[in-house]
């Protein structure tokens, strides 16, 4: 029962939305597909539910071509970044609208719609219009129907996008345990949030521009990158990509040279690279690099201070609330271990040995 | 929810495919009635009152014959329905709604009588007629479209014609209602324009006085449109009669779709029409060279614009009802059309009631002699037998002996006699028998009032030189173009001249799109009732 | 949604063969119509060339009444405008009697617009009606309303007026009521005034009901000619005469079938094309007027 | 901010126009009580204080003597009215669904084009079409019949439909009717179950134009019936002969105003709540 698309495109108006997609989404996994906005989530979502028509290439299903089957039969749930529900019915109602299409009892649908506004923990708000309901309920709403059916397919499109950041750790946390036990169930979650692809993911798709850039599990995506672009889109805040060399072993970065090189790097040959470093490998100290702060942001109990050497922009990510001023003159520490390494067309080449353990999840 | 629009498509497509099924059926023969007892004694009480308790109590004895109640009554029509057009409620619309009743009740058939305003009467009879669309049996309109309408119209058959009252018809309006040498339209009303003037104004000694220190004239009913115009002059905006509201000179019609164009024949008539020229007042009609431009029209053109100054406010934009009102009202002292204001002041209501009298229409001191292209200096009369309400039976109708019928029920003894009196129904004397004072004044006239009716009524009759309708086809379309150059003229547009050098022009035009020969072999049988051949 | 091809004239069809049906017959007609001489006497289809077309390049009545409803209909439309929009506003927010107001100010959109032209031309009606009655309580003269060409233009256009500013009313008042919010809560925080935030806020938003109004109101105001028959059927003169109306004199009254044909059509395209360029002048109008 | 003589100026400006509004249903409402003699007494406004008030005008319009019977038009009317709007607005919100939500292109046509094509119906001066309907109902059999003029009243009313349809549909997000197709519904289905009923308030206004324009035609009714039927504004018009009675036109006015009031009061009512939001845009 497998989905697979192959080499899907869609160009309008001389933009690629789709660039010769090839994937394969088989049963029982959750697959995250992670890009920034406009890099093509939303349109292979929508080509996946048949909602958008694609110039060339094909989607199967178990085989079946699945671009002939109309929308109404794919079996197919989705959830939108805005949160549409069917205004005119009550919570109840919405759920039940695709059980009663399916043409399930009555005292099915009754079932389902129960269980499913439990599981999203709406159980008491059967009779409300959406209109009446906070933007995460409706969103609930939205998921709770999209549960209810049991499709072979469930589309997610960004659905935490529009709330606020506390909601939004909520659900994600709740969409875990939503997804742990969908049994065969196709389904596809996009998201911009490097975070949110990797705790839900089996399968981390990375989307650039319409292609599909790298896929892999979220470990593999997380540990080789297989491009700078991927290794910015992967990280929050984006990783840290700089220009190098390596000349007899030695790196030099951004101005100046790394005291200590890496095991990992020692065998590069001589020549230009790119280097990439997370923005929680760099840190302030007393001695270090030179560099001026050029933005501040404070994120919960981190700080991220945005600073340039030379031309060349870092983002520093530390604990805690630091008083850091715009204009400051700082150091940089940058830990040499943790370099990933890429060729000068942005391919991966060297990567650190890298204790995922130890990468936090945020 | 979820079929209701296919639902609605599929009982649309439903309806009109039943519907055109169930129309195509038709039968062609002629239906005859059944007969039945009568309803009626032989010269028992007529009255209206038990159709609406606004009708009066007068009550008249059904005089026996063909299309008496009586009669009528033994005819079984049950099952026949007659599709009858009519005007606008009240003039003309309203008698024959209730001589439609009447004639349901007594022959048990159904009569459906649809009312529509005089501006669309003639499209709405002609269109079906032209497409052959057998939608009216009888249709009642002004008598002057006979050109347009004659084509699509069932001769009256003999026995009718032989009827007593048909029989008592006068000539004029038997002249009226025949088309080729053949009577194709039942006469039902009687119209001309005669004129109209207070008497309790005229007759007053005190204004006698100031009259003719004002101008050295004996004030009395005008003769010429001459005098009509000084006296409405003089009497402008004062009050006259005491009511507290001021009275004006004259009331005409002016407005121009309405019959403004039948106002300004009446006006040129005595100008235009020369006892000892032949051969037509609108067109020559050896050429059908228009002659609404001649020196004759241009004249009365020129005199209605003066009378401008002599009109009640509003008075250059006064339909038919608004004339009747003013003059029937009391506004002004005198006015000139149908016979619809004079009945209207003669009401059991009304304010003047007996303080008005009938008179000829105003002549003039010379008229325009064509053929020498002078003025002849001679005191003319020339009575206008304006247009008026006819009726008349589709050839095309399978019902045409119940039309025929009810047309002859309609314009009975009984019911013309109780119709003149009841002047909202626009019925006026066509037959010798309305032509009696006596009759007027049982209807409470008095004695002067009544005669001076009967005399200016009867008196037009006898004329040699009288003006009759343009009665060719396309008449609209040619008074149509006269009442714009006319209404460009009072509203000082352009000069009478050439407002109606324009009209002439478009009248050409009009004969051209119509067809010359068409036009003139109409215009022929005008001529020859103008000139008594 | 592109992959619905099938089904999109399923839904567009009905509607759209329906109308072409009910249509496409009278067009047709009437072109080949205007090139005949049908009228009165002769109902039928011969062929006269483009004779028609040629009288009517020389049928001054014509070109004055087109003039003249360029006037009228703009005229009307630009009043109606700015009154029902002034009363949407007036009764939009808070008001004693909202409702109330609301519906009445609705009400003479409801009725038959001949049988309320007969029903003006009793108030008009120069001595038995209250139009001159009130004047005179005022103190003013009595206006000959319908008898000289400036005040019937003024009748004609108050009827005008007062039938078709609810349907202006209507239209704007349920714009407004579904403006956002936003836009006014930042005006009022930047502490504009009144006057201020309408020209700057509520002007602007409302550009698009605005246009879709003032086109649908032109189209129905071009063919003016029931109060016209009715108040004073063209007159003083040919003062009052409009297109609608001279062609209902010449195609209906005087049945010049052929000749109301040319001029129908010549109408159509102009008013066509009038309409296209005015809907374009003030789409780009008030798009400039709502992003200054 | 504001002066303290605005509520003034604002209530002013409202009473004012609401007595020019109101004036002439005032005028008609105490015309409909007078006589020919009350009314030919010059301007009068208050009953018994001024003139004698009578029921004349309103038992003319029941059938009285020198009137009309003004029932049967009112059921002529109000089934024709219902019919046409009914198929307009169904016909007419399909087609607007369908140019709100599919692209179409023909050669140069594209949607706003067929939009404008709809609303251009309403440009034809109503005389070009009259006497080709005349024809083309003739064609069919339906002159003087109740299904004729519900076609007719349906090619008047249709471009009305759909031009406010369209705004309206557009105000709807597509992801309605995305989620419906997904959650299984067909396009029609699709449609009928999830935008139609959304769709309240832009239909109310569609309908309400529909029958308003509907209930007082007049042009074609007339012109196309022989005797049959006879709607409502064609009884009333039947009294306008050269003698104009007045009291019962006045009458007759009233009484065909009524229904359309109670639509007012509706309209109101879904303006209040606010549901017209999207309705006109």
């Amino acid at each position: 029962m497998n989905l697979s698309a192959t080499d899907l495109s869609l160009t309008v108006d001389g933009v690629d939305h789709l660039k010769n997609v090839t994937a394969t989404f088989p049963p029982g996994r959750l697959h995250t597909v992670i890009g920034r906005t406009m890099a093509g989530k939303t349109t292979l979502l929508r080509a996946l539910a048949g909602l958008q028509k694609v110039d060339s290439g094909s989607l199967t299903l178990a085989g079946s071509d699945f671009l002939k089957t109309p929308v109404w039969r794919r079996d197919t749930a989705m959830v939108y970044q805005q949160f549409i529900n069917y205004p005119h019915l009550n919570v109840f109602d919405n759920v039940a609208f695709p059980l009663k299409r399916a043409g399930l009892s009555r005292h099915e649908i009754q079932r389902r719609v129960r269980q499913s506004l439990a599981s999203v923990g709406l159980a008491d708000f059967e009779k409300r219009k959406p209109s009446q309901l906070s933007g995460g309920q409706q969103q609930r709403v939205a998921m709770a129907r999209a549960l209810a059916r049991g499709t072979g397919i469930l589309l997610l499109d960004e659905p935490l996008a529009n709330l606020d950041y506390k909601l939004r750790e909520q659900l994600r946390d709740e969409f875990k345990a939503l997804f742990s036990d969908r049994g065969d169930t196709i389904v596809i979650y996009t998201t911009t949030e490097p975070a949110e692809a990797m705790m839900l993911g089996d399968v981390v798709l990375v989307m650039h521009e319409g292609r599909i850039i790298q896929t892999g599990t979220p470990q593999e995506v997380f540990e080789r990158p297989a491009t700078t672009t991927v290794a910015s889109i992967i990280n929050d805040p984006p990783m840290n990509i700089f220009g190098g060399r390596t000349e007899g072993g030695q790196v030099t970065v951004a101005g100046f040279q790394a005291t200590h090189v890496s095991a990992h790097l020692t065998d590069l040959p001589d020549g230009a690279y790119q280097f990439g470093l997370r923005a929680t490998d760099v840190s302030l100290a007393s001695s270090g690099v030179e560099a001026e702060v050029t933005f501040v942001e404070i994120s919960g109990s981190e700080t991220f201070v945005h600073v340039v050497v030379g031309e060349t922009p870092f983002v520093v990510q530390i604990e805690g609330i630091h008083d850091v001023a715009l204009g400051d003159l700082v150091k940089l520490q940058l830990r040499p271990d943790r370099l990933f390494a890429f060729d000068e067309q942005g391919t991966l080449v060297r990567t650190p040995s890298y204790d995922l353990a130890s990468v936090e999840r945020r | 929810m979820r079929s209701r629009p296919y639902r609605a498509l599929v009982a649309v497509a439903a309806v009109a495919a039943l519907t055109a099924t169930a129309c195509t059926a038709q039968s062609e023969a002629q239906h005859k009635p059944k007969d039945k007892a009568g309803l009626f004694k032989p010269g028992s009480e007529i009255s209206y009152k038990k159709y609406g308790k606004d009708y009066p109590a007068t009550k008249v004895k059904d005089v026996p014959g063909p299309c008496s109640y009586d009669s009528i009554s033994r005819k079984d029509y049950s099952g026949q329905t007659l599709k009858i057009i009519s005007h606008a409620v009240p003039v003309i619309g309203e008698p024959t709604q209730l001589h439609a009743k009447q004639f349901e009740d007594i022959t048990g058939g159904k009569v459906e009588v649809v009312n529509v305003p005089f501006g669309e009467l003639h499209q709405k009879i002609l269109t079906p007629l032209q497409a052959g669309q057998p939608a009216y049996d009888v249709m009642f309109y002004p008598s002057l479209w006979i050109g347009d309408i004659a084509p699509y119209l069932a001769p009256v058959p003999k026995t009718y014609l032989d009827s007593p009252g048909m029989k008592d018809v006068t000539p004029a309006y038997m002249d009226v209602a025949t088309w080729n040498g053949k009577v194709v339209q039942y006469p039902v009303d009687g119209d001309r324009h005669y004129l109209k003037v207070r008497t309790d104004v005229l007759e007053d000694p005190e204004r006698q006085a100031q009259y003719r220190k004002a101008t050295g004239k004996d004030l009395q009913v005008p003769r010429t449109w001459a005098e009509y115009q000084e006296m409405a002059e003089f009497f402008g905006g004062e009050d006259l009669d005491g009511d507290g509201k001021a009275n004006y000179g004259s009331a005409e019609v002016t407005k121009r779709d309405d019959l403004t164009f039948s106002a300004f024949i009446s006006r040129a008539a005595p100008y235009v029409k020369n006892p000892d020229v032949k051969g037509g007042v609108f067109f020559d009609v050896k050429t059908m060279t228009p002659l609404i431009n001649t020196p004759g029209f241009v004249r009365a053109l020129d005199d209605m614009v003066k009378a401008k100054s002599t009109w009640a406010p509003g008075g250059a934009n006064f339909g038919l009802g608004d004339e009747i009102f003013s003059f029937g009202g009391g506004q002004t002292l005198m006015s000139y059309s149908w016979d619809d204001a004079f009945i209207q002041a003669q009401q059991p209501e009304s304010r003047i009631r007996n303080k008005v009298q009938a008179a000829p229409l105003p002549g003039s001191a010379e008229v325009y002699n064509r053929t020498t292209k002078s003025w002849d200096r001679k005191a003319n009369q020339a009575p206008y037998f304006t247009w008026g309400w006819t009726s008349a039976v589709a050839k095309a109708s399978r019902h045409q002996q119940m039309a025929f019928d009810y047309l002859c029920f309609f314009s009975n003894e009984a019911n013309a006699a109780l119709d003149l009196t009841i002047g909202r129904f626009g019925v006026n004397p066509y037959r010798y028998a309305h032509f009696d004072p006596a009759f007027w004044e049982q209807q409470g006239w008095e004695k002067d009032v009544a005669e001076s009716y009967v005399r200016t009524l009867a008196g037009m009759e006898k004329s040699t030189n009288r003006v009759f309708d343009l009665r060719v086809p396309g008449v609209n379309q040619y008074m149509s173009a006269l009442a714009n150059g006319v209404a460009a003229a009072l509203a000082g547009q352009s000069s009478p001249q050439q407002a109606l050098d324009g009209v002439a022009e478009e009248w050409s035009k009009i004969t051209d799109q119509i067809g010359k020969d068409k036009v003139q072999s109409a215009y022929r049988d005008v001529v020859a009732l103008e000139d008594n051949s | 949604m592109d992959g619905l091809r099938r089904h999109k004239s399923m839904f567009l069809l009905p509607g759209l063969l329906t109308l072409f049906l009910i249509i496409i017959f009278p067009l047709l007609f009437t072109i080949r119509v205007s090139f005949s001489g049908w009228n009165v006497s002769n109902p039928q289809m011969d062929f006269i060339g483009g004779a028609n077309y040629t009288a009517m390049l020389h049928d001054s009545r014509f070109w004055a009444s087109i003039t003249r409803l360029l006037l009228l209909a703009g005229g009307t439309v630009l009043i109606q405008y700015v009154i029902g929009f002034g009363m949407a506003l007036l009764v939009w927010r808070e008001v004693h009697g909202r409702r109330f107001w609301r519906v009445l100010f609705l009400v003479p959109m409801m009725t038959t617009p001949v049988v309320m032209a007969a029903i003006w031309q009793t108030i008009f009606h120069e001595s038995l009606g209250p139009a001159n009655d009130l004047l005179g309580m005022l103190g003013l003269t009595r206006i000959p309303w319908l008898t000289e060409s400036g005040p019937a233009l003024v009748a004609l256009m108050t009827v005008e007026v007062w039938q078709w500013t609810p349907f202006m009313f209507l239209l704007l008042l349920a714009g407004l009521l579904s403006l956002p919010r936003e836009p006014f809560m930042a005006a009022a925080i930047d502490g504009a005034g009144t006057w201020r935030t309408f020209w700057k806020v509520t002007f602007p938003l409302m550009a698009p009901v605005s246009v879709a109004a003032v086109i649908i109101r032109l189209i129905e105001a071009s063919k003016l000619s029931d109060s016209v028959y009715v108040l004073t059927s063209g007159g003083p003169g040919s003062s009052t005469e409009t297109p609608g109306y001279y062609l209902y004199i010449k195609g209906l009254r005087d049945q010049q079938t052929g000749y109301g044909g040319a001029m129908s059509l010549t109408y159509l395209v102009l008013m066509t094309v009038t309409l296209t360029v005015v809907a374009a002048l003030l789409t780009r109008a008030l798009k400039l007027k709502g992003a200054s | 901010m504001r002066s303290r003589l605005y509520p003034v100026f604002k209530y002013t400006v409202i009473a004012l126009w609401a007595c020019f509004v109101a004036g002439p249903f005032f005028w008609a409402m105490t015309t409909s009580f007078k006589n020919a003699n009350a009314v030919q007494g010059g301007p009068t406004y208050i009953p018994w204080a001024q003139y004698e008030p009578t029921l004349t005008g309103w038992r003319n319009i029941f059938g009285g003597a020198g009137g009309i019977d003004v029932i049967d038009p009112f059921i002529n009317s109000a089934i024709i009215t219902i019919a046409a709007s009914a198929i307009s607005l169904a016909l007419g919100s399909l087609a607007a669904y369908a140019l709100s939500r599919y692209r179409f292109k023909l050669g140069f046509i594209k949607n706003s084009d067929i939009v404008f094509f709809f609303v251009s119906q309403r440009i034809m001066p109503p005389v070009v079409l009259v006497i080709p309907f005349f024809y083309l109902l003739q064609w069919g059999g339906l002159l003087d019949s109740i299904p004729g003029l519900v076609i007719v009243t349906v090619a008047l009313l249709l471009p009305i439909a759909v031009w406010v349809m369209v705004d309206f549909f557009n105000g709807i997000p597509r992801e309605i009717d995305e989620m419906a197709m997904l959650d299984g519904c067909p396009p029609f289905q699709t449609f009928v179950r999830a935008i139609l009923p959304n769709s309240l308030p832009g239909l109310t206004v569609a309908a309400m134009f529909c029958a308003v324009f509907g209930w007082n035609d007049f042009f074609f009714a007339f012109r196309l019936t022989f005797t049959e039927v006879q709607t409502l504004p064609q009884a009333v018009v039947a009294l306008n002969s050269s003698i104009p009675p007045w009291w019962t036109l006045s009458a007759a006015a009233l009484f065909g105003v009524a229904p359309l009031v109670l639509l007012a009061l509706w309209v109101e009512r879904l303006l209040s709540k606010g549901n017209l939001s999207g309705a006109v845009r």
